[in-house]
């Protein structure tokens, strides 16, 4: 702690981040010189309650770690449970899945996108973006019956079926989505405003990217093609063409332009399942006290802020013996912090946002600081007497 | 005696307080709902005829909340400070002519002498110092960033500021602002009488003066390019974090008079202040000329994100310096032409 | 082309030749594009540079770590195109120690924090262990994910040594 | 009493607090401000700073660590402080009930005036509990 520096903590109740995080700020001035994260208030000790619950039980626990990606981790639990048990399911389910994983990826991002306007201070842009994904939402909420928390994929299949009659109109409403994220690609790309906050801010070098294991949109925005759903294809992914978009800027701005390309391409693959959906059942028979036989599996889903990984190992019985989750989000963090690092901090709330951080994800296993900082709020004495402290130090 | 009364009228009813605050309070509204109307919201419905009491509300609701003080705030300056940045900007708004209660078609203010104009400015400044003097006195963190980044802001913008309201002046012969209006009227009439070329150089000067204003009272008012000092989503509410009950009342509802006192500034200096052709009094021309500059002010608000300070800084020395002191070189050298 | 699984097998043979046929305790295929074998705590760190430098892994997607009973086991899961290796090391109750692979893998100096947090196993050589997601006032010997600990105990624990 | 209460009911400014919520009912509180349902209408503000706020809207079921902050920032709001829970985290732990982490509700934790079940509850549902709980205070 040079003479100059000065603790600033943002959060854990902060306006910038939507979740419960600390993240203690050693600054000069206004440059950020070190970054020490805390969160783990968000951690509610999932994985040891999966190990008391029956597999259709734990379906409602997993969808429920994290608001925004529930698909995601649903998809992922019901690949390892299927695998375990062997069981193959329906071609149409699988279509159903991945429409649905894409939708939560149009949702996802266009929030974020929404989020990111709002921590650069440009509030218009953030009320545009999310009455627009208000669009997605209603058409999420006829597919599945729910805006959030969707419970479309269950053990054996899908849940819902998606009535062909309404095949158009979901298509109409996709049209919709296509061309507002077209216009706000060409808004992001070009508002002098946005710019000067994003381009050059947070940067992160694409060797560091790779040494840090980052995933997702922070890994593809510093040029790594990087995906889940080529390198380790799961349900239909390798029946669909589609592209993995990177950008080698590294700063926000390619971080924006990434998510921005995976809406388009996430509306394609929709419109492409929509087009391509076989008919025949869309579930498979799985009674809730079923039994898993012994065996361990481990499945990958590429969620919206990058690579989720569950692994199952069940040694019979209707209770998983082990299930380990790791959201895409705590991979990204050792990268966060090289973004922090010598910015300004009022980039703090952009380059933090960049990554899309889902806290209550990581949270089952984010990290805390041992050293016996204060909470956020410190009070007047204690500042003072900290002052005088640091000063004489 | 009678002399008296008329002018304690004026200073506490009609061009004065009272009009002023609920002046001040429809500013808010008119901005709150027009920013609303852009975002494609409704904004405030329910309190009154359209959320019109809307700001009434939110002040009343303040005066009854609890006031707290963290101990180990400087008490004195936490307790001065909202007073000076709400008084200040009240007390130089009287300086502005809007309308005479003497007679309906004349608009002198309630005080006027040679410099008033300066006083102004002066007023500005020191509310600018309260704000830091305020942030700094909370012992919050935050508070001591965003009151960093309020004094770092006035940097920026006081010299274009200032040297931009001299344009006027200098083509007035004065400093006071009732002169620079009854110059304004005097070029205006004669302009429609024979047009001259002379005319558009004053005009061009004119313009670009009246943008670099409204740009510095973007800054000082602290709206949304340059709301550094409270952004909220970094600082949680910047210099205002520790403030809360009556004391932030008297912060709020000081904003919203700097706003009125800037839209007024800008009327005056640039848009003819509040005269105007016969069937309308003066003090309905200001209201509508003030009008359009609230509207102008919160409207390149809404539209644009939120610069850095070291952007702004950066920004303000290299463009809005230069441009401000050509136009002031360029008047200096017109009124020599004339 | 060698089709996937022949392609796994080979790596699985180099892996063995290279760390002598004793160490590679079982290997096991299930399917394409994912390979699951197990080595000798000793011989970990040589067998993680060996896939670095050798099958070019570069990214370690996360640790899991769990109490099976009789020994205690930590699954290192390695991605790369095609393909997901999942390296098991087994170490008893009573040693649970990991060498540490941060220094191969920057990646994984979260998840062995995570692994020596909620079950225990210590990873030797970490930079800088400190604690993960549990509470700053969790009671230090209380590893949540150990077998022994159900929910009634932990709370016991906590409420009693806590607030 | 008439104008106050008047006053009071007419403009609460909101301050957001998630205490270890999945967000999914975060997203949808921030829906609520957002053009289709604008809770500005009835004059909502969501406020940075616990100072400015009257009524706090907790989210999730308050995790251990987050316990401690929470009074923290409660106790940071001035007197006429109201607490909303969202979602059945907030009100009961929701589905996080026997995870060791979790207190299993906000009431354990801090006094609340109104609950809004749902997991996550409608961006209307989160209107009309507000406007309930104007309605309430009111009196």
């Amino acid at each position: 702690m040079t003479e100059r520096e000065f603790l600033i903590p943002v959060g854990p109740q902060h306006p910038a981040l939507k979740e419960p995080e600390n993240f203690l700020f050693k600054v000069e001035g206004e440059y950020v010189v070190d970054v020490e994260p805390r969160l783990g208030y968000n951690h509610r000790g999932i994985e040891k309650a999966m190990e008391s619950r029956t597999y259709i039980q734990n379906l409602y626990l997993i969808e429920r770690i994290c608001g925004i990606c529930s698909n995601a981790h649903q998809t992922c639990y019901t690949l390892n449970v299927e695998e375990v048990l062997g069981m193959e399911i329906p071609e149409r389910a699988k279509y159903i899945r991945v429409f649905m994983a894409e939708l939560e990826r149009i949702h996802s991002h266009l929030l974020w996108l929404g989020v990111a306007a709002h921590e650069i201070g440009f509030d218009t842009l953030f009320f545009y973006i999310w009455r627009d994904r208000e669009v997605v939402m209603d058409l999420l909420e006829m597919v599945s019956g729910n805006r959030v928390n969707y419970a479309m994929p269950t053990i054996g299949g899908v849940r819902r079926d998606i009535p062909s009659d309404k095949i158009p109109q979901y298509k109409k409403m996709l049209k919709i989505l296509e061309e507002r994220t077209k216009y706000y690609k060409e808004v992001a790309a070009k508002e002098q405003t946005i710019l000067n906050r994003t381009v050059g801010v947070g940067v992160l070098k694409k060797a560091d990217a790779v040494r840090l294991s980052a995933t997702g949109p922070n890994l593809r925005s510093c040029g790594v093609a990087k995906d889940a759903r080529v390198d380790t294809p799961y349900l239909v992914y390798d029946q669909i063409p589609f592209n993995v978009i990177t950008y080698d800027g590294g700063d926000q701005l390619a971080q924006i332009l990434v998510r921005v390309d995976e809406v388009l391409e996430s509306v394609k693959i929709c419109e492409y399942c929509l087009d391509h959906l076989p008919d025949g059942p869309i579930r498979e028979k799985f009674s809730p006290l079923g039994r898993v036989p012994e065996g361990e599996a481990v499945n990958f889903v590429e969620a919206q802020r990058g690579e989720d990984i569950h692994y199952l190992q069940s040694r019979g019985g209707d209770k998983p013996y082990r299930y380990k989750i790791r959201a895409p989000t705590l991979a990204n963090i050792p990268s966060l912090i090289e973004r922090l690092k010598g910015g300004y901090i009022a980039d703090i709330p952009i380059v933090l946002a960049g990554i899309d951080p889902c806290f209550s994800c990581t949270d089952r296993m984010t990290f805390i600081d041992i050293e016996k900082e204060k909470t956020w709020e410190m009070t007047g004495d204690q500042l003072r007497r900290y002052g005088i402290e640091w000063y004489n130090r | 005696m009678v002399q008296s009364i008329g002018d304690i009228i004026q200073i506490f009813v009609f061009p004065g307080f009272l009009f002023l605050l609920n002046y001040a309070l429809f500013a808010e509204w008119l901005s709150r709902k027009f920013a609303a109307r852009l975002q494609n919201r409704i904004g405030p419905l329910h309190t009154g005829w359209k959320g019109i009491l809307q700001p009434l509300a939110d002040s009343i609701k303040l005066l009854a909340k609890e006031d707290i003080t963290p101990s180990a705030a400087d008490k004195l300056v936490f307790y001065a400070t909202p007073i000076v940045i709400f008084a200040l900007p009240l007390a130089s708004l009287l300086l502005i002519p809007i309308q005479s209660i003497t007679n309906l078609w004349s608009f002198d203010p309630v005080i006027s002498f040679e410099g008033d104009l300066i006083l102004i400015l002066l007023s500005m400044t020191i509310v600018i110092l309260s704000i830091f003097l305020a942030g700094w006195s909370s012992s919050n963190r935050f508070g001591a960033v965003g009151a960093t980044r309020a004094a770092l802001q006035m940097l920026a913008y006081e010299i274009p500021l200032g040297l931009a309201s001299i344009g006027p002046a200098i083509f007035a012969q004065s400093l006071s602002i009732k002169k620079i209006v009854n110059w304004q009227i005097e070029s205006f009439t004669s302009f429609l009488q024979s047009p001259s070329l002379l005319a558009i150089p004053v005009w061009l000067i004119m313009a670009t003066g009246f943008a670099v204003f409204v740009i510095c009272l973007l800054a000082e008012l602290e709206l949304r390019p340059f709301d550094i000092p409270e952004a909220e989503t970094e600082i949680v509410g910047g210099w205002q974090v520790e403030f809360s009950g009556r004391k932030l009342l008297l912060l709020v509802v000081g904003r919203d008079i700097k706003m009125v006192l800037a839209a007024a500034l800008l009327t005056s200096l640039f848009l003819g202040g509040a005269a105007g052709p016969w069937p309308i009094p003066p003090l309905g021309w200001f209201i509508i000329k003030t009008v359009v500059c609230i509207f102008i002010l919160s409207n390149l608000s809404i539209l644009l994100a939120r610069y850095r300070i070291d952007q702004m800084l950066y920004g303000s020395w290299k463009y809005l310096i230069p441009v401000s002191v050509l136009q002031a070189m360029a008047v200096i050298a017109l009124t020599g032409v004339m | 082309m060698l089709s996937l699984i022949d392609e796994h097998s080979r790596l699985l043979d180099g892996l063995s030749i290279h760390l002598g046929t004793e160490n590679v305790l079982d290997k096991k295929i299930p399917r394409e594009r994912r390979i699951f074998v197990t080595v000798k705590k000793e011989k970990l760190k040589e067998a993680m540079r060996y896939l670095k430098e050798k099958e070019n892994f570069i990214h370690i997607s996360t640790i899991t770590a769990l109490d099976g009973g009789e020994y205690l086991e930590v699954i290192y899961h390695l991605t790369k195109k095609d393909l997901n290796l999942n390296l098991k090391v087994r170490t008893p109750h009573d040693d649970p120690t990991v060498p540490s692979i941060s220094d191969i893998f920057n990646g994984a100096i979260l998840y062995e924090r995570e692994i020596h947090d909620l079950l225990g196993i210590k990873p030797e050589g970490h930079p800088n262990l400190k604690r993960l997601e549990l509470p700053e006032d969790w009671p230090e010997d209380v590893h949540p994910l150990l077998k022994r600990w159900d929910l009634e105990s932990i709370r016991k624990k906590i409420n009693g040594g806590g607030e | 009493m008439g104008i106050i209460s008047w006053a009071r009911t007419r403009s609460p400014w909101l301050i957001h607090f998630n205490a270890g919520a999945c967000n999914a009912c975060d997203i949808e509180v921030l829906a609520a401000l957002t053009p289709r349902f604008d809770v500005e209408r009835f004059g909502a503000l969501l406020k940075g700073s616990p100072r400015h706020a009257d009524v706090m809207v907790v989210t999730g079921s308050v995790s251990r660590q987050v316990k401690d902050r929470l009074k923290r920032i409660y106790a940071q709001m001035p007197e006429p402080k109201f607490v909303v829970a969202v979602g059945s985290c907030a009100i009961s732990g929701g589905t996080f009930q026997h995870c060791y982490n979790v207190m299993e509700g906000v009431d354990k934790v801090i006094p609340v005036n109104a609950y809004i079940p749902g997991c996550p509850p409608k961006p209307e549902a989160i209107l009309d509990g507000v406007v309930k709980l104007l309605k309430s205070i009111g009196y």
